[in-house]
């Protein structure tokens, strides 16, 4: 984990919160720094959307404290704590136009006439909502009403952004283009944002730090190239990516360098990067590779570490295709570009470094 | 690992600086607080002025009466007029007070009650989802209806009743009641169930839920308010009923408020008012447990979390 | 036979009255089934008519007689009495002979007029005159000379409730005291509406303008609570029927020496014969016709009318019964009666749309000082020309 | 092919058709009915029994030149407006209080409430004397040492239909209170949190946000005070009979007067022909924007 | 398109629809075979969810015809039509706890207790959320939500599945899951599947073929590979793959081979498939090329057409990393894997087959 962030610019500490006996989150800590933007990535029902909701001051937390921008603000009003926040749910004004969806709060604010009709354009060119803004929330399909739901933040001006969610009922196309949109209005602007996604590509793309929550606790917070390649734990190894990690369970057995084995196959791990000594020991452990490290046919000759295979099932998705084969016993995909013609019980040959691989111990699931 | 220690460390440094912590202090005396319950009270006060003047008046004797001031409490108590209001007032010659129609009251209201609300329940219901042609045409007439006097009804509506054979019974009664309450219950019902979001009612029709399946199980379950209001309305409304009661039914068939109208309208005679303050009181209990029963069915944001947009 | 009897008779006093019906009833074997319903006859009557014309009539009930139940008759839906009138010779006994009239129509008899109800009364409270240190009055004129008197005492010299039927009670009464008796038949019974915007009737309204100002403090709506003015002293009289004398009672005050009454307002001592009446629906049932006919002869029966009428207040519509025991008041009202000093009331003489637009006219001009003598008599005598 | 031609249109939701016969029977037959008979007779001169003995607009003509119908008009308007006003503005404030998570709700409501509950042959009575300048407020506050006080509203012409509405709004208002509150609880919390964090504060929130979502609410309670006023007969007759003089005379009195104590059903069914035409007039067409047209109100 | 089918399970005959005067489907076509699985993507606000609705009966359609196996339904209620639906919504009743929400269908059919306690488990299992079977709507989270939606329909025994957007809310780990879970229902079930996405590995994986819609046309309807490689016009060819098909205008010159030319570059088309002979004639069209299809640097040299460029961007996404570049004087994007190390400027060699690329023409957009 990264070291204390000196001035943060929201700052969660010892959080928790219960629904009557449910306990949601548990003494929760994260400080998020000036102009940082942190994706909160976790498995539905993991409170997610609850913690933006304490952080915007929405729910009554029942231990611990909120800072924004230096303040404690734990007991503040949510309009006093600067933030801006698109809601899972849209939570429009069925009764208001677009247009008023999106100048309510600034009308209220006293934001002069054409300072708010320069924002609502401009939210409406970056949404592409401009020909919908007289209709009424009702009149708008899914999509339509949830770019309505980021276009009332985006016109707020303040320090620190809640996302929850807001680009998930959008096609690729515009999905991407409002990721590009979010992002450079996150440079410009340069506020905090907290996003929750389900979506690794846009957590991937537009994360400076990445909080991969379960059960109401961080798991990991890191920059989103050290969360992929160096999960913390076989929770967040197979939470990211996709297609998912392969992992094989065998035997972490010592020496130099330490072997991993599994059902006759071995696999030195002499380029491996342990997580300090303890992880050399001899223990039972789960060796974890992603599918696209693995490669296949010449290329795999090249590698570090190659085995014999057969083809099992052949998935195609598009711009590539999955490859479903087995490996020490256990199935194993990997990917290879889409005109690549393989069939099932094609005998292939597959390789991989195992620098690239991840190790964790079997019991506790952490990193080794 | 160590970077978590230390940044745990950093934590406790900083939470060492005082601060509030923990869940927002409800403090019993704020402002809003003070200003909430106190214009509460305040209004409750005007609330219970005039209830005040009745039960004290309700305790007092004639001469007391006669005599005294409104406001001060009685000097002798007499709960006489109580006794006098529910057992021993005469209407006519039956001096059995308000205890004699209370059973007739109850056997009005009650089929009354429910059949009125189910009836204007379901129209509500049919002109909010299953909006058909014409619909709005009976719908504005029903309206309309709503305005009304009574009064100007009663002759067309003898003449109906007695054309159809039901003048004169209990059936009768029951139906003109529904008839009076339909217009603004009608009303009440359609314009709550059209602020429901639409999809949960196609959802239901997905599911293969008819007409009345999605009413009893979906949309009745999802307006308890609203149907408490209807039942405020409708019962008050009907217990109260004098004119109808009393046009459209039999002498052995007569409300209790014939009698409650018999305590405080007659023109000639003596005036009883503590009499009649205890006889209103004791008429209003029935609508009043009412309210407080089904006070409870005012469940908070019922509709809230069921849909997204 | 049960037979449902509907009547509007419901306080105190007057239920106990009507037992006196249902126990002579019931004393020949019929049985009397109490209808009452309370309130004044706007509430009660359309509860009948509705009844009556819905098919579902009643066995008897009570109107005012005159001219209420006049188009019921002419519906043929009620009963014609006439035969049971000859037979116990009403047209001899009913007293004074105007009573049964009101019941003729075309020359059948319709209804049994049970009692005589007067308004012809000035209630004094003499307790409010001795405060005021003038002589109780012996009529109107001496009443009017003594209200500067009763102001200065702080005390309202006359008291007339809110309701619009006593404003109009009160100037019809003036009317008959003021004006005389001729006045009064030329205006009502005639209906002469030159007569009415005339000289004369210009000094009742003077007279009424007097009561107006006399009354312009009274802060009370009905009438019981105006009596109750005078009854505690804090008013000095009050125009009221014979039934304000039931209050009177009540309150423990004797006649003559808590109160004084003034019969025609001490000016004119006549006597109007408003009352109430039984109607008859005509049944199918040939039982309940027969007990109808009981009940006919029972209402009119000497001692149920002795009965009846002391209980009520009211006097009996039988000149040959004996009434000992009558207060003070009822006593002089007798006297007048029996002297023959009798004028019909308007119940008998206008038609209840006629009576209703008078009383919108008094209740008006006894609320608004600023309302012109002549453009309230002009008023009035509009409504005359009208009336029918 | 004959197959894609629409079915009938008479069976297409026939439940829905079946389940509002008795609204439609009602509607035609009493309500449609029961006017145009009363339409018809307003034309005879009918005094105690319809009796088709027509005689033009004749009753009409009287109905105009009656002073205490004008005065009636007046009144209901000055009355419509002030009970209109307050009880929406009274009632929503209440309903909108009680809305606050408060402890004792349910008693606070009740409270408010029960004045609904009791007939007002007899708080009217309470009122009358509450107001009496003798021996109600006034009387106590004179007592207490200000004597210039002055408050009696039922008893000064001028202003006696001010008086009533004191009375009819501590019987109304919590009925209006309860369709308010019923209102409110439909409302989804996420609007509340969108609006707090836009930093709407509360009334404005209410204002621009909650009322405006509440509109059926506030049509079925405009059209119930509406009702209301038109009709307001028993709040009149018990505390005032429309006195002063006829200070407060209200039209439905008038037509309950004309009809039951004057048995002159003509004037009577003149005059309610005459209510009956403005509700009409001013519900129709607005009823038709509201109701008609779009496929959801 | 694909010829007319024998027998379809839901077949659409010139539907049109307007909501007012918006006019939302326009004579729209729509054939789907007994236990396909058809997709329907398109840019939000298309018609996707009005199209579902009108299928199920819930829109009253202003023209054309509905027929589901067979029968016209135009003017059936929807729980005549053999329907399960999933809203974009979710539509939960809120009164109702999740196990009262999934058998409500089926208590209201009077399926048997055992066999609803049967298929709810099952559901449960499937979506993960028996521990929430008694809680209500208000207390789940969105993804939560969105389950018991699917389970509503899972539960239910029909003949076609409409589904409006059921993974949008779901991480990606549950969202793969639920998508083999509904792959093998709908193997096991083979009842016809009527599926609204965004997520275009979801329309790849489950398709049998995808409708691709705007503005309330389909636009094409064809098999996931067909549509992924041979899009009809550009539209189709832009909004399918992510990244995005790479654009570039010029003009394409007839002779033999005929050459496609643009600022700079021109590229002979010689194994290019022409859509019949029209296309040949010289006229402005557009080139595209999918970025998965530009080899880079030594696998670049195998190519039928290379080039020289220059690297303007480099966007690190996960798996892989993006790289943008010119040719022809025009942004070009391509993928290489995420271990490759390119800066700002260095220069490349990039080259593809024109085989796989897809020209239009440039006034019409349509395939050539
Ligand atoms: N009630 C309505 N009145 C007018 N226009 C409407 C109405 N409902 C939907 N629309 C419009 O119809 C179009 C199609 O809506 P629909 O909900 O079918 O889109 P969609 O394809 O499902 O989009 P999304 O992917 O965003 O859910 C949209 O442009 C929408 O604005
Ligand atoms: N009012 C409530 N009462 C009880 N439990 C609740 C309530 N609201 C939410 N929960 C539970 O709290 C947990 C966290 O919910 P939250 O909405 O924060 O999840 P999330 O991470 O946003 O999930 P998703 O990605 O599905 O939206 C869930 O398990 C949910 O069931
Ligand atoms: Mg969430
Ligand atoms: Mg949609």
């Amino acid at each position: 984990m990264a070291a204390a962030i000196a001035s943060p610019s929201v700052s969660i500490q010892d959080l928790s919160l219960n629904f009557g006996a449910v306990s949601v989150l548990q003494t929760l800590n994260l400080d998020v720094a000036e102009g940082e933007f942190v994706v909160l990535l976790g498995p539905s029902g993991c409170g997610k959307s609850t913690l933006l909701n304490c952080i915007a001051g929405l729910l009554d937390i029942s231990e611990g404290r909120i800072f924004i921008k230096g303040k404690n603000v734990t007991w503040e009003e949510p309009k006093d704590r600067g933030i801006g926040m698109v809601f899972q749910s849209y939570a429009l004004y069925p009764q208001m136009t677009v247009e008023k969806n999106l100048s309510f709060g600034l009308r209220v604010a006293g934001v002069p006439k054409d300072e708010i009709a320069k924002r609502i354009a401009r939210a409406a060119e970056i949404l592409q909502i401009g020909p919908l803004l007289q209709r009424k929330p009702s009149a708008l399909s899914g999509g339509q009403r949830q770019r309505v739901a980021i276009g009332r933040a985006l016109v707020r001006d303040v320090d620190v952004f809640l996302f929850d969610e807001p680009l998930s009922n959008l096609d690729a196309k515009l999905r991407s283009e409002l990721r590009v949109e979010i992002k450079l209005l996150h440079r410009k602007l340069e506020n905090t944002m907290i996003y929750v996604t389900h979506d690794q590509i846009e957590a991937m793309t537009l994360a400076d730090r990445i909080a991969v929550m379960r059960g109401g606790v961080i798991q990991q917070l890191d920059a989103p190239q050290t969360i992929y390649n160096r999960p913390v734990n076989r929770f967040v190894a197979g939470f990211l990516g996709s297609p998912a990690m392969n992992f094989i369970k065998g035997q972490l057995e010592a020496g130099d360098p330490p072997v991993f084995k599994a059902d006759g196959v071995s696999v030195p791990l002499g380029r491996y990067q342990f997580d300090g000594e303890g992880g050399r020991a001899a223990k039972p452990c789960v060796f974890g590779i992603r599918p696209e490290h693995i490669a296949f046919g010449e290329a795999a000759k090249a590698m570090p570490f190659t085995a014999e295979s057969t083809v099992e099932i052949v998935d195609p998705m598009g711009s590539d295709t999955l490859v479903w084969t087995k490996l020490g016993g256990q199935i194993l995909s990997f990917r290879v570009e889409a005109d690549k013609t393989l069939r099932n019980g094609d005998a292939i040959r597959i390789g991989f470094d195992p620098a690239r691989a991840s190790l964790f111990d079997a019991e506790t699931d952490s990193r080794l | 690992m160590a970077d978590v220690s230390l940044a745990a460390e950093a934590a406790a440094v900083r939470s060492a600086a005082s601060g509030p912590s923990g869940p927002r202090p409800r403090h019993v005396l704020s402002r809003r607080n003070i200003f909430l319950y106190g214009t509460l009270i305040v209004v409750a006060l005007y609330y219970l002025l005039p209830l005040y003047v009745m039960i004290v008046t309700s305790l007092k004797g004639m001469p007391e009466i006669r005599l005294g001031n409104i406001f001060s409490p009685p000097v002798e108590i007499t709960f006489e007029p109580w006794v006098k209001a529910w057992s021993q007032a005469c209407t006519g010659l039956n001096c059995d007070g308000l205890s004699r129609g209370f059973w007739n009251s109850v056997r009005i209201t009650v089929p009354s009650v429910l059949l009125s609300i189910a009836i204007a329940s379901v129209n509500g219901y049919a002109l909010a989802n299953w909006r058909f042609k014409g619909a709005d045409t009976f719908f504005v007439i029903l309206i309309v209806g709503a305005f009304i006097p009574y009064q100007v009804m009663i002759y067309p509506i003898v003449i109906i009743l007695r054309e159809i054979g039901i003048y004169g019974t209990l059936t009768g009664l029951v139906i003109v009641h529904s008839i009076f309450g339909m217009p603004i219950l009608t009303l009440l019902f359609r314009n709550y169930f059209s602020s429901m979001p639409e999809e949960l009612f196609r959802a239901a029709r997905v599911d293969g839920a008819g007409f009345w399946g999605i009413y009893l199980r979906i949309m009745l379950p999802m307006s308890l308010p609203i149907f408490v209001v209807a039942i405020i309305l409708q019962v008050t409304g009907i217990w109260n009923d004098f004119l109808f009661g009393v046009v459209y039914t039999r002498p052995d068939t007569y409300p209790m408020t014939v009698q409650l109208n018999n305590i405080v309208n007659s023109v000639q005679g003596v005036k009883e008012y503590n009499v009649n303050m205890a006889a209103t009181i004791l008429t209003g209990l029935v609508p009043l447990i009412v309210y407080f029963v089904s006070g409870k069915l005012f469940v908070r944001g019922i509709a809230a979390g069921a849909v997204k947009g | 036979t049960d037979l449902e009897v509907t009547h509007w008779w419901t306080s105190g006093g007057e239920a106990a009255a009507v037992a006196e019906f249902a126990k002579a009833f019931d004393a020949t074997g019929n049985h009397w089934v109490d209808g009452a319903i309370a309130g004044s006859g706007g509430t009660a009557r359309p509860i009948m008519i509705s009844r009556i014309t819905g098919g579902d009539p009643m066995g008897a009930t009570q109107f005012n007689h005159g001219r209420q139940a006049e188009e019921l008759v002419q519906a043929g839906l009620m009963r014609d009495l006439t035969d049971i009138a000859t037979k116990g010779k009403w047209t001899e006994v009913v007293r004074p002979k105007s009573l049964l009239d009101s019941c003729t129509i075309d020359g059948k008899i319709y209804c049994v007029p049970v009692n005589i109800h007067s308004w012809q009364w000035l209630w004094l409270s003499n307790e409010a005159f001795q405060k005021a240190g003038v002589p109780v009055p012996k009529n109107w004129d001496e009443f009017v000379a003594a209200a500067p008197a009763l102001e200065k005492a702080g005390i309202i010299p006359l008291a007339v409730g809110g309701q619009p039927w006593q404003a109009s009670g009160a100037f019809d009464v003036l009317l008959a005291a003021v004006g005389g008796s001729d006045a009064f038949l030329k205006v009502y019974k005639e209906k002469d509406a030159k007569f009415a915007g005339g000289p004369e009737i210009a000094k009742v309204f003077k007279a009424a303008d007097d009561a107006r100002k006399m009354a312009k403090n009274t802060n009370v709506q009905d009438w019981n609570q105006a009596t109750n003015l005078v009854i505690t002293g804090k008013a000095g009289g009050q125009i009221m029927g014979d039934w304000a004398q039931g209050e009177f009672q009540v309150a423990g005050k004797t006649a003559g020496k808590d109160y004084t009454c003034l019969p025609g307002l001490g000016l004119n001592e006549v006597i109007a014969t408003g009352g109430d009446a039984f109607y008859f629906p005509l049944l199918k049932d040939a039982d309940k016709s027969k007990a109808q006919e009981v009940l006919a002869e029972t209402l009119l029966d000497p001692k149920t009318q002795v009965a009846f009428n002391l209980k009520k207040g009211s006097l009996p519509v039988r000149g040959d019964v004996d009434l000992n025991a009558a207060n003070d008041c009822m006593k002089k009202g007798l006297a007048i009666l029996a002297k023959g000093a009798v004028i019909p009331w308007t119940d008998q003489l206008l038609s209840q749309d006629s009576q209703k637009q008078k009383e919108d006219l008094f209740s008006e001009f006894f609320a608004k000082s600023d309302m012109t003598l002549e453009e309230a008599q002009k008023r009035f005598a509009d409504i005359i020309a009208s009336a029918d | 092919m004959s197959k894609s031609e629409r079915p009938n249109q008479l069976f297409r939701n026939l439940n829905a058709k079946v389940a509002s016969i008795p609204m439609i029977l009602t509607a035609l037959v009493v309500f449609v009915g029961g006017t145009a008979w009363t339409v018809l007779y307003s034309f005879t001169n009918s005094k105690l029994l319809p009796r088709l003995n027509f005689v033009g607009i004749d009753q009409y003509y009287r109905l105009w030149a009656t002073p205490r119908w004008l005065v009636s008009i007046e009144n209901l308007l000055i009355y419509g407006v002030i009970s209109l006003v307050f009880s929406l503005v009274v009632g929503f404030i209440l309903a909108a209080l009680l809305d606050q998570k408060i402890r004792f709700e349910d008693t606070f409501r009740t409270i408010f409430l029960y004045p609904f509950a009791l007939s007002f042959i007899v708080t009217g009575l309470v009122w009358q004397w509450l107001l009496n300048p003798d021996f109600g407020i006034q009387r106590v506050v004179r007592d207490l040492g200000w004597t210039s006080f002055s408050f009696d509203p039922l008893y000064n012409s001028s202003i006696v239909i001010y008086g009533i509405s004191i009375a009819a709004l501590w019987q109304g208002t919590g009925l209006i209170m309860c369709l308010m509150l019923a209102g409110l609880r439909g409302i989804d919390e996420d609007i509340w949190k969108a609006a707090r964090v836009d930093g709407i504060p509360m009334w404005k929130t209410y204002l621009f946000i909650v009322i405006p979502m509440m509109r059926p609410v506030f049509i079925t309670t405009l059209v119930i005070i509406a009702a209301g006023i038109v009709k307001v007969y028993d709040l009149v007759v018990a505390q005032t009979s429309g006195g002063p003089g006829i200070a407060s005379e209200v039209p439905a009195k008038y037509v309950y007067d004309y009809m039951f104590f004057a048995q002159n059903l003509g004037q009577g069914f003149a005059a309610s022909t005459m209510m009956l035409l403005s509700v009409v007039i001013v519900i129709v067409p607005w009823a038709y924007l509201e109701f008609g047209g779009k496929k959801r109100g």
